[in-house]
């Protein structure tokens, strides 16, 4: 079953075509990394996966939804995190994870699993996100998206920023979404990072996927 | 709900109403005390009038505010991905701005009668005229605040889209205080009775629309 | 006859008014007119696009 | 064919012209000026010659109503079926209805200095609703310039455009009932005293407004679909560059 289907999708950001005719299939239970270089269309097209973005022209299904008739309905269901954080600054960490658990509808056991899960220290749940590093912040977005438990995860650039714990988080974050069925989507500069964790490489260039040759399948 | 209780929870944090619009509207009255030469009668004759342009003025900050507060790390994304209702978005949201701005108000009222000695007939009267003024502004404010969510030019457009719509609610909000400060003779009762038909309104076309307003920027 | 000085304020304003405006228009048209191909020009007979969105 | 003419606009430009002519002809040598004798002092009363400049104010203000109420008819089919044509027309019409209101207001003006002894008067309905229709135009076409694809665009001003007229009758029903007593003419027409060459001179002019109006908002509408297109053509452009970079890369 194919959880995510582009075929020749345009998406404009503007006036620019950030996506000119990209195709991809992910299948549940799979991990893509997504690579190419700076604004070759990456985040536009996590960002379209996660119905953010409307395709301008062709077809893109993701989770069995076309997105272009409906992409409410995809929305909740995956996991996306991109560059911004998504987060209040004024508020604490616990009140973000809080506030964003309830409005997804989550319980609080799942808030706090998905915490602990992400290893963030309990003396950070009352500082507020606007006194957090980097890497503690995208810690925090990361465990907002997890509490959700997404079947499509979309990760721009996860590790950045974050120590090697956090690493190693990602990773085991990866594997297991990708091995209980759900289906992964990171776009990264890291090939030696990612390469392991996932099953598939594909190229990103001027707004078109290209299906790397001599896909490297580890696990 | 969710939503008023975490900007009013941030608003608690940042206290940007409080230390920032509130000066800002006191200013403004003050200001008017300077230019009108602190005529004491002309000064209570214009009393609703003025004030009524400080509380306009001093929202329209009130609500790039709470537009801010979506606009700034993807939070507006957030709540798209959240999967949770526009109208209950809409809705959390204008209640939060009423009620910063209700706080603005009050403390302004007290402003009105120290700085400018303005007579007190009818206390009933002016609570009401406020709320329903009030209601008014917070409903077509972040109406008009997510139609313009993330762009640059927000604060430029802002004004000159919402105060003209605004305008019913000083005509009538100030009709109102006239009364209930006895300066004007009219049924400042009907004309609050305006403010909350206003309010409803607004109220009811931001719940439709705010769907396709969130999605659109 | 009265009132001289206004009237031809009055009607010299929308006379400059419109005949402005129209002028704009038909200079702002022949400009873009020449990056559009003929038989894009008009939507009588280039339909390719009826819904926001569709293309 | 030229940029955005075609043989429709250009009969009913040529008509307008010959119009405005004739206009001219009947207002200001046809129609007789105001003057009537006030029946108790025996002096003369009126407009005199000022009244021959309804013949521009009221069909300005007609227009300007009408255009805005073409804009929210157009903005609410764009957000019922997300019309690419009512979405053109509502914002070709809506520059045009701010041009109408612009100068209804301002012959309007112009009228009142010597009729009411001012330029402006505060307690009149009409000219306040008019006025704030006047900067409520000014934001919608605010909103249309702003950034985003075409699609926001036209979501977004068809929001506002549909607010526009609510907001009117909402502003037109305080004003009415902050100050009722209205210094304008109740319905100019339905004065009996008005003579008929007057009348259809009147008549005429609302006509003539009503032509003018159509043959800018066709030629604003073929300069508005122009430039959708040239967006719409640059974009197929802008896609084959956008491929070019991957070939570039992957050979």
């Amino acid at each position: 079953m194919s959880v995510v289907e582009l075929d020749d999708v345009v998406v404009l950001l503007g006036r620019f075509p950030a996506l000119a005719g990209a195709s991809l299939r992910v299948d549940a239970g799979e991990a893509v990394l997504l690579h190419g270089p700076n604004g070759a269309g990456k985040s536009t097209l996590l960002r379209l996966c996660a119905g953010l973005l409307r395709p301008e022209s062709g077809s893109a299904r993701v989770l069995d939804t076309d997105l272009g008739r409906d992409r409410r309905s995809v929305r909740p269901r995956v996991g996306y995190v991109g560059h911004q954080s998504m987060l209040y600054d004024d508020l604490t960490v616990a009140e973000n994870i809080r506030f964003w658990g309830r409005a997804a509808g989550v319980s609080t056991e799942q808030q706090e699993a998905s915490a602990r899960r992400m290893r963030i220290e309990e003396r950070l749940f009352d500082v507020p996100v606007s006194r957090l590093s980097a890497g503690q912040r995208r810690r925090t977005s990361i465990a907002v998206a997890a509490a959700r438990r997404p079947e499509l995860w979309l990760l721009d650039e996860p590790h950045a920023g974050l120590d090697q714990s956090g690493r190693d988080i990602v990773d085991a974050l990866i594997t297991d979404a990708a091995a209980s069925g759900g289906a992964v989507l990171v776009a990264s500069h890291e090939l030696d990072r990612v390469e392991p964790v996932v099953h598939r490489r594909v190229t990103i260039i001027g707004g078109t996927a290209v299906e790397s040759e001599g896909t490297t399948r580890v696990r | 709900m969710l939503v008023a209780q975490k900007d009013l929870r941030i608003e608690l944090r940042s206290k940007v109403a409080l230390n920032q619009v509130v000066p800002f509207a006191l200013l403004v009255l003050v200001l008017f005390g300077f230019a009108l030469d602190a005529d004491r009668a002309s000064l209570t004759n214009f009393t609703p009038g003025l004030y009524w342009v400080a509380i306009l003025l001093a929202s329209v900050l009130a609500v790039h505010r709470s537009v801010g507060l979506e606009a700034g790390e993807g939070a507006r994304e957030g709540l798209l991905l959240s999967g949770m209702r526009p109208e209950s978005v809409y809705l959390g949201k204008t209640l939060a701005l009423i009620a910063q701005i209700l706080v603005v108000a009050l403390m302004m009222l007290g402003g009105v009668v120290i700085l400018y000695e303005a007579p007190v007939d009818d206390g009933l009267l002016l609570v009401a005229a406020l709320f329903g003024a009030v209601l008014g502004v917070g409903a077509a404010g972040t109406l008009y605040g997510a139609l313009l969510g993330g762009q640059r030019a927000r604060e430029t457009v802002l004004p000159i889209l919402l105060l003209p719509v605004l305008s019913p609610v000083l005509i009538a909000a100030t009709r109102a205080f006239g009364d209930a400060m006895g300066t004007v003779a009219t049924d400042g009762w009907q004309w609050t009775g305006l403010l909350f038909g206003f309010g409803a309104i607004y109220l009811a076309l931001g719940v439709v629309s705010h769907g396709v307003l969130m999605e659109e920027n | 006859m009265t009132h001289v000085g206004y009237l031809i304020a009055g009607w010299g304003v929308v006379f400059v008014g419109c005949g402005g405006y129209a002028w704009s228009v038909l200079r702002r048209a022949r400009r873009v007119a020449a990056r559009v191909p003929d038989e894009r020009a008009r939507w009588m007979t280039s339909r390719d696009a009826e819904r926001i969105g569709e293309s | 064919m030229s940029a955005t003419g075609s043989r429709t606009t250009r009969v009913l430009g040529v008509a307008v012209l010959i119009g405005a002519a004739l206009l001219v002809y009947l207002a200001f040598v046809a129609t007789d000026p105001d003057v009537r004798i006030d029946a108790t002092s025996g002096e003369e009363i009126g407009q005199f010659d000022a009244v021959r400049l309804i013949y521009v104010h009221v069909p300005a203000a007609i227009i300007a109503y009408l255009a805005f109420f073409v804009t929210a008819v157009g903005s609410a089919v764009v957000l019922k079926n997300r019309s690419v044509w009512w979405d053109l027309v509502a914002g070709a019409s809506a520059e045009i209805g701010s041009l109408a209101a612009a100068l209804a207001l301002i012959t309007g003006s112009i009228w009142g200095r010597p009729i009411w002894n001012t330029w402006w008067e505060w307690g009149d309905v009409r000219l306040l609703t008019t006025l704030v229709l006047f900067m409520l135009s000014l934001g919608y076409l605010a909103v249309r310039r702003l950034e985003g694809t075409a699609e926001m665009r036209a979501k977004r001003s068809a929001v506002v455009g549909l607010l526009l007229i609510v907001n009117v009758i909402i502003v037109n029903r305080s004003v009415e009932w902050w100050e009722n007593q209205t210094l304008h003419q109740q319905s100019t027409i339905a004065d009996a005293t008005i003579e008929d060459l007057t009348l259809f001179t009147l008549f005429f002019s609302m006509f003539l407004g009503l032509a003018a109006y159509v043959w800018m908002l066709i030629h604003r509408f073929r300069l508005a679909w122009l430039e959708r297109q040239d967006e719409r053509f640059g974009l197929d452009e802008a896609i084959e560059r956008r491929r070019a970079e991957a070939e570039g890369v992957s050979t």
